[in-house]
């Protein structure tokens, strides 16, 4: 046990092997919605959080059950941290009943109410202030929970970012933003879509803290989410917390990536956020490489069984059309 | 029902909304000045001394981030009432309510809903000019997932508020501005009006006019006008827009033959094409003995000086004349 | 017309806008990721290695900020293009097309114009489901000091661009995406057809379709269709529905005495509404042998699943369809 | 001439007098306005800027006659400082053809393109991005103008302040954000409405110049500005100044101030910028106090006149109303 000595701050009694599976299975998640996007046996869009996974597992492994998140246009990875059954995203995506959704509403709009996942959204900055709202909620009615509010550095320019970080500190909402800072927006990269460096610096408008945390590194994001965590929970109001990542495929199918090199792509892919964990792990004793290969043909395996789940998922039929619209 | 006083319009909306609150501990109110100001208007007067800050809660000048703070407490278990400082601003507003607000429930495969009612005051005749005098409840019904409240009378306004709060879907509740000091006889007790269900104004026999909001005080007079020429004149107000009763709206019809729609938001692209569509494509069609006459306001901004600003929506004479003209077709 | 190809729909924009900019200095086009990224759709692609940075302006995503940046750049006599990645996001964009670019000259009392024109693809079919599929354009119509352009074929858009581009105010033009790969021939040269000017796009004796943007094609579709049972259909598309082209459609359903309309936008509170109304208050309205008929969206967000996302539109079976009802009632 | 030693930089070459007597101008424009609404003669809704002269006045004093101003609800202020006639200004809040929007405007509106006043703005926050688009126009046609972009307190919470700096920022555009920072929005007092105690900060979060003056004090506003003014000039881009300052009157007709106290307020009139300006300019030797007076008498005497102007100018007609909407 003494190996975990290594470790930083904010990751004691966690199950750390668990969160390098959960990583796994967002990997091969994306990997499959990938393959079946471009053989065209998916339609519409979807966006690709593969090269992201750290940041993802990292920022909710901090929070308790009962805590609370909002997600994004590329939001598979926080639904799979956030406990969601890959059954039935890998369903939704195929637009089946047994979808999170019933298949109304797919890659951007999943949502796992139940277990805190207030939902991906499509809009670019949806979800700071639906964040703030939740948080509010649990401020009015004192139920002590967290919300996590991720977001992208391009969404970062947004005024609903302004708006909602700038409401949640005069409230001291328990609310914290964390930032997938992947470099990029669509194409727009985030050096020249703003005039600082960092989209922490940020929080000095709204007299909160901001920190960045190396979005590649699990054990950091843990760190840095889990003392903005505490601090909501404290009702010290929000913070912002930065992970610096990438993406590794394109922005959303049909991306030539013209906007950077070749090389960049590989610098970020050496950084690979779980081979990093993967060789923590094995260097504090905590899985051996057969266990963490056995872990990882687990991940894989669920992922294809999640498919063989979605294709004999059953259709929505037209009767349902008009269901679902109001409670 | 006992406990019937007068009250304005504007006591209604604030006495639906205290209540409420009294009752219900997940209701409260976010927006901008509805403090010790009073809120624009002064409907949530006095409120703050009642509630506290916590549940009457001054926000910053952001509607972006009161409407979506909205959404997202509402989707987790309170039951917000925004209020808007004037409807006007719903621009800013537009994809908390749109794009988040009305379609998270459907999105999500029917999971989680939207609790939460945005108020705020519609329409011009205050010379505000032509940023805080709209009528844009048109774009509001025309999104799945909302619904879409026009109250024109005190007593209307505090059932409509009612059952608007306790409805588990986004509202959208218009008050009109020169609405608020009408009175009408108003119970003290707590009561609802179902969203959806019409209200016969005045009963007629020759001419039927659908009125929103203040035109249907406008009609109202003008009925009266053409009481003198032997006319008679059935108003109705559909007081919500979503849903729409199109049933009594067509019983009328064919109960009169001719049909006038008035309304002052702009006529292009405004409710009223709905209400008269709707007729033209009904049973109701084969009944009628004239053309549909819809009035609405001019395709203008709505402009500061008053007289201008009066001519740039429909008045008493306007809605006379129109109800002329489809009887002199018969 | 010399120099005539075919070319798609979205290459016909690419091109009205190109021409243009060589041209005139003065227009330039700002928006996310026009750059080397082409824009959401491709449109832009290869306009910044002709035009450069400064003219194809990348911008951060802050669509309030870039349409605000629009409007004060053609306050000053810019004319500058903007390209809004969905039309959903018009919701963010919406205090600065409404509240000021339409508004401006008014307020102004007649001093400064704003010639800008926001280009946005509208429209479901492509699995984007609810915030990126929808057909907002009832919203704009409905604003005085808005344009509001539709084309629906590869000709119609580049001409209809030039006039778009040359208007010196603020128009919004919409581009369904499922246009986009749609074929026409286009005149190399420049041209520009009128704003206000509607099209015939199939000359018929015994219904008039009036319909917009990917309806025209699917009207064209279900025309083909009737033909076989020996029935004659008109088609016409508005092309622009502010200014509308009230005389063509009038002057069509005298002919025909029937009239169905169509849109992709929710039927209720879309513009068909508006259309219908015209017709039935219209002199045309002594000449109806049928009730209007509207087709439109179903009042639901739009579904991802492909087979509940088109059974939110209308399709060509239903425009068949409602052809057959308002012929029955003959 | 050596007086002068004792003015801060920024304001050689200026005119001092003629911006006392703006401020005069504008002073008593507001009072006569306040007068006929509490009158019921003029209708619809107003916002006073008596108290805020100086920072209306002192920054559009360092602009030369090219430059561009955006202005808000709160803009007879920048109006006249901008060089507008009262006349016209006075005609238009009295509804006639005269004024400067032909009576269909009204206060929240008036309008001077020709001296380069972009506009009023009825909604809050509406100028910025205004301005940023006049600044590019400026700088895409090599035009050397700088635009000023009024604004509140208030104002800087909505999104659009956010999504209009940084895009300034990015692109350099040759624009100067000047926060009149009185203290409150309408009722919400800056203090509780954001987290930072200047509205200055939050320049950083855009990587620009942010500087706070003394909004009561002309010769301060001045310097600030020019400073300002002076590098949006040089192509270094953007900066946001802040003029601390504070509104005499209520928000706006029927305002019972119950947000704040008397107390408050009688500090506040203790700072009256005409009042400094004055002793300065009379310490200075550039004005007697005879000369000041008749000054202050001349400023009077225009405002009573312009109400005469406005009373007998004609009023609009119904054939007007469908004019002047497209161009
Ligand atoms: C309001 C809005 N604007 C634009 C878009 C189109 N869009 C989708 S994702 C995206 C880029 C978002 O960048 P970022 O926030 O950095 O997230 P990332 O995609 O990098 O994860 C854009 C521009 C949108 N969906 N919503
Ligand atoms: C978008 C919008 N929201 C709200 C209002 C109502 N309103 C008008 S002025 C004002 C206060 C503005 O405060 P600030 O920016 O500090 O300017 P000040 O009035 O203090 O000069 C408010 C809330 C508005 N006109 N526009
Ligand atoms: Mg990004
Ligand atoms: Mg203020």
């Amino acid at each position: 046990m003494n190996q975990l000595l290594n470790l930083p701050s904010g990751v004691e009694g966690k199950d750390l092997p668990a969160l390098l599976k959960q990583m796994w299975l967002i990997r091969y998640f994306e990997e499959k919605v990938d393959e079946f996007f471009a053989k065209g046996m998916i339609h519409g869009t979807t966006h690709l959080a593969v090269g992201q996974e750290a940041s993802a597992v990292g920022a909710i492994a901090v929070l308790e059950d009962r805590d609370k998140i909002t997600s994004t246009h590329r939001g598979h990875g926080h639904c799979i941290a956030k406990g969601a059954e890959v059954n039935r995203m890998m369903a939704e995506l195929f637009g089946r009943t047994t979808g999170y959704c019933k298949g109304k509403g797919g890659s951007m709009h999943i949502a796992d109410v139940e277990r805190g996942n207030l939902g991906a959204n499509g809009i670019v900055g949806g979800g700071f202030s639906i964040a703030a709202g939740a948080a509010l909620t649990s401020q009015l009615k004192k139920e002590g929970y967290v919300v996590l509010c991720f977001f992208g550095d391009g969404a970062s320019n947004e005024g609903s970012f302004h708006e909602a970080v700038n409401l949640a500190s005069i409230w001291k909402l328990p609310v914290v933003f964390i930032c997938e800072n992947n470099q990029y927006g669509m194409s727009g990269p985030a050096k020249e879509m703003m005039n600082v460096e960092d989209v922490a610096k940020r929080a000095e408008a709204y007299g909160i803290p901001g920190k960045i945390v190396d979005g590649n590194d699990v054990l950091d994001v843990m760190n840095g989410v889990g003392e903005a965590v505490e601090r909501a929970r404290n009702g010290e109001g929000p913070s912002i917390v930065e992970a610096k990542t990438y993406r590794w495929k394109g922005h959303s199918k049909s991306d030539a990536k013209k906007y950077r090199t070749r090389e960049e792509e590989q610098e970020w892919r050496a950084k690979d956020p779980i081979a990093r964990l993967r060789s923590i792990l094995i260097e504090e004793g905590l899985l051996t490489e057969e266990s963490a290969d056995q872990m990882k043909n687990e991940a894989k395996k669920e992922i294809e069984d999640s498919v063989e789940f979605a294709k004999n998922s059953p259709m929505p039929t037209r009767d349902d059309l008009m269901e679902d619209i109001y409670a | 029902m006992d406990g019937l006083r007068e009250l304005t319009y504007l006591e209604a909306v604030r006495e639906a909304m205290s209540q409420e609150m009294r009752e219900n501990e997940d209701v409260f109110i976010l927006g901008e000045d509805i403090g010790v100001y009073g809120g624009a208007f002064g409907v949530t007067r006095g409120m703050i001394e009642e509630f506290g800050p916590e549940r009457i809660r001054n926000t910053p000048i952001s509607e972006a981030a009161i409407s979506g703070t909205a959404v997202g407490a509402a989707l987790t278990g309170m039951r917000p009432i925004l209020e808007l400082q004037f409807s006007d601003f719903i621009t800013i507003a537009m994809d908390n309510m749109v794009n988040q607000a009305a379609k998270i429930r459907y999105m999500y495969g029917g999971k989680g809903k939207v609790p939460m009612v945005l108020r705020t005051p519609a329409g011009s005749g205050t010379g505000a000019a032509a940023q805080h005098s709209q009528s844009l409840e048109a774009w509001m019904a025309h999104v799945p997932g909302l619904k879409v409240v026009q109250p024109s009378t005190a007593y209307d306004a505090k059932g409509l508020l009612k059952a608007a709060i306790d409805d588990d879907n986004p509202v959208i509740f218009y008050e009109h501005k020169l609405c608020y000091k009408t009175k009408s006889d108003v119970p003290e007790e707590q009561y609802s009006i179902p969203l959806g269900k019409a209200n016969i104004k005045r009963e007629g026999r020759d001419v039927t006019i659908v009125a929103t909001a203040i035109m249907v005080h406008k009609a109202l007079e003008a009925a009266e006008e053409l009481e003198k020429s032997g006319i008679s004149v059935e108003i109705i107000d559909p007081r919500t827009l979503v849903p729409l009763d199109t049933e009594t709206i067509i019983g009328s019809v064919k109960k009169t033959s001719r049909l006038v729609v008035v309304h002052e938001a702009v006529k292009r692209g405004g409710f009223g094409g709905e209400i008269a569509s709707i007729i033209a494509e009904s049973e109701a069609f084969d009944y009628l003995d004239a053309p549909i006459k819809r009035l609405g306001g001019k395709a203008v901004p709505i402009p500061y000086n008053p007289d201008l600003e009066k001519a740039a929506v429909p008045g008493v004479d306007d809605i006379v004349l129109a109800v002329k003209e489809v009887l002199n077709r018969s």
